[in-house]
């Protein structure tokens, strides 16, 4: 009887189903919050032609940026990429194709893939480029431009705690796009710093019931910074 | 003369209002934060999910799990909250913050603002950009009044790919602080010693100047 | 013989399997929690926001804000989650719920559903009925047979308002547990001492019986 | 110099500038969880022409249901209504008009609100009288219907915690819509059990960030229970 308990112990067995084609929705806010191992493991696998969605594409040795090497990805949606040389050396040379979506446009769509809501409208982008070929509607006399969710095959998360049930508590501003893309994947994985038993974390407080969370694993995390800025 | 950084960034923060929600974005705007005038208290948004931002860590208070929209490492503020991504946009896109201060590429008559893509030169996402000018209350444009080549960024149309349409409402230069309504610049304000004409040369698009312009004050 | 109230909560707890997330409407559908299969884990969702509803409290246990859907006091079950009702139905209606079970008044042989109206005599309206069964991975209606004045409830088409169209995958009444598909409820097992031609009888719509039809069995 | 600082300290001050004619957005789901000082003050002002939008209208001589007495509401935007005798009456008699609102579709509907969604798709009520006059459109072959969002004039909800500058805290399922309604009205004024000094309450573990709430107050509350179910 495995009933609720979601641990897995190996990333092969984490990331396990991920095949050539697929597309992953990845938490994550520049190198903030983001699920190190599970990212390693998908350059282990080697799957190709991925539709990766993130807000970022990590750098060139870190993060996401990190399949780019060997050219696994082949579509980004994304709504800044720009602390990555190899990623726009193979966007001029047509290797990967780009999304590029409005951040708070793209956690909304992951939201709305998770939420059965498949299409709403946002003023963002209206006029812009990113409202050619959309839909666009007037409410209360301002045009609005329609947007479609987004759901994956898979979803990986990075949260701070866990417990075997799934449920999912982040740190901080680590928290950002993960909640919303454990929601949009088929299959989500999260990988975390702490599994904890069932009811150690208070109910209320957790930031992403089990529910949407399929497999769990312990992971050990760089957490490299992209700008140490202090004061004295 | 022109506006130094620090002054224009002093100059936008007597925009600010006592109990403002304030988005500021990178660059000068983030140098407002340094001027907030006494007896005023403001509170910073960040768009990754941060109501009430602090100061930059100590080097012991570094936190790779705390950082600001700009990917720096920050501190929060007492009585701050931390929130997901798209809540923090529902907050930026449902008007709920006051203001916001951005920088830019060109502004134009209409209050269009183009500051994400140069195409062939710069394109690397729009980030949070486009629903920060389509959601704020109040927006406010800092930048140079014209290019290092005089190319004035004041234009009839805005000529690069556009961030958001007939959103800007004030614009800070190192020249001039002007409104933009009924299709126009305003001229408001200019920086001590420089003259309206200067102002006039530069700025390409239609510009009202009525009556004497005063100088900004700084205290 | 027709099964209790009971014995029909018996039945549909068959149909739980280990790991379930399952959401159980208000009357009979409530009384499946209590015959959960041995060896099997099944957690429980309550549309106003919680996931892991535990049993009724003790009364030193009673809570105010600790109500389920049907707005009875509840516990939490161990590794309990409890979030907002925005964010319950973003559960519902994405398709993360594995089952619902759900009463009504009539159901028909394209699974479309009647459940929350009976006009000028109940408008209570549909809570979040609706929700339920647009969004649920598998529905299944219990409800009698028939009316107390022997009328069928499942029928060729619904007649009064809907709750949902083409949702409902199966049935278990007092009489017999049928499949809906392809336009037709197809009989899949009759309660014990219960004849096909009762079922046959009491059901207006298109109903399929192929071949022996097996009694229900209850360990 | 106000600040931040959003706590009052009358129920007069709570309420002010409500007017004949305004919507409200209530939070509570049946009695839990509801803002019942608040409610009190609206009889008190005998504010009329309402347009109230909450999951339910309380009981006859509890919750919103206090409003019906001196016909206080116009209309109501709910989900089910089935507690209150004296609504069903005014409801035949053409005193009180009423929109059904399937539950999910009314709780995202005052978050769409708060979060410039004019309107969104979902299957809820495609096929039923919830769908008569909207737009219907297809995603993936399957047919949707358009719901436009809801925003009032006021928003009133009730926490359990709320620190001087608004960020609130919800106690168990006492949450349900509060924090959609908190961030749906123009004022948002939030009764609470326990006011405490910014800085106590942990910043990723708000459930309302301050700046949905314009005043604070803290109430006294009865706390009704509609059905009290026990075991032995």
């Amino acid at each position: 009887m495995a009933g609720f308990d979601k641990v897995v112990t190996s990333y092969a067995e984490a990331m396990d189903g991920l095949k050539d084609g697929d597309t992953i929705i990845a938490g994550g806010f520049g190198l903030c919050g983001i699920p190190e191992g599970l990212i390693n493991e998908i350059k282990r696998k080697q799957t190709k032609e991925l539709t990766v969605v993130s807000n970022n594409c990590g750098v060139d040795d870190f993060g996401l940026g990190i399949l780019l090497h060997d050219r696994q990805i082949k579509k980004i949606i994304a709504s800044y990429v720009g602390e990555n040389a190899l990623f726009e050396q193979q966007l001029l040379d047509g290797i990967i194709d780009v999304e590029l979506t409005p951040q708070g446009t793209l956690a909304e769509k992951m939201r709305a893939g998770g939420a059965g809501i498949p299409a709403f409208y946002t003023a963002t982008g209206y006029g812009t480029p990113v409202a050619e070929g959309k839909e666009v509607k007037e409410f209360d006399g301002r045009p609005y431009i329609l947007e479609e969710s987004i759901t994956g095959e898979f979803a990986i998360v990075k949260a701070w705690k866990a417990d075997r049930y799934g449920n999912l508590v982040f740190r901080h501003t680590a928290m950002n796009f993960n909640p919303m893309a454990a929601t949009a994947g088929k299959i989500t994985v999260a990988e975390v710093e702490e599994i904890v038993e069932p009811g150690e974390l208070e109910p209320s407080q957790i930031h992403t019931p089990g529910i949407y969370v399929n497999r769990v694993i312990k992971g050990n995390f760089e957490k490299r910074i992209e700008r140490v800025t202090t004061r004295k | 003369m022109a506006l130094s950084r620090e002054q224009v960034a002093m100059r936008v923060a007597q925009e600010l209002q006592d109990g403002f929600y304030v988005n500021l974005g990178i660059g000068i705007p983030t140098l407002v934060a340094n001027y907030v005038p006494e007896g005023i208290e403001v509170m910073l948004q960040s768009e990754n999910g941060l109501l009430g931002m602090g100061p930059y860590p100590t080097e012991d208070q570094v936190d790779a799990d705390m950082i600001n929209a700009g990917k720096e490492t920050v501190t929060a503020a007492t009585g701050a909250a931390i929130f997901n991504s798209a809540d923090s946009f529902a907050m930026i896109r449902g008007g709920h913050v006051d203001l916001t201060v951005l920088g830019a590429f060109e502004v134009d008559q209409q209050g269009n603002i183009a500051s994400w893509m140069i195409p062939k030169k710069l394109i690397k996402g729009m980030g949070g950009a486009m629903d920060l000018v389509a959601g704020a209350q109040n927006i406010i444009v800092t930048m140079t009044h014209a290019s290092k080549h005089g190319d004035s960024k004041l234009l009839e149309a805005c000529t690069l790919p556009l961030t958001g349409v007939n959103c800007v409402k004030k614009i800070v230069t190192d020249l001039a602080v002007l409104e933009v309504k009924d299709g126009a610049f305003h001229l408001l304000e200019r920086a001590p010693g420089v003259s309206v004409d200067e102002i006039i040369s530069k700025t390409a698009g239609k510009l009202i100047v009525n009556g004497d312009i005063p100088e900004m004050q700084f205290a």
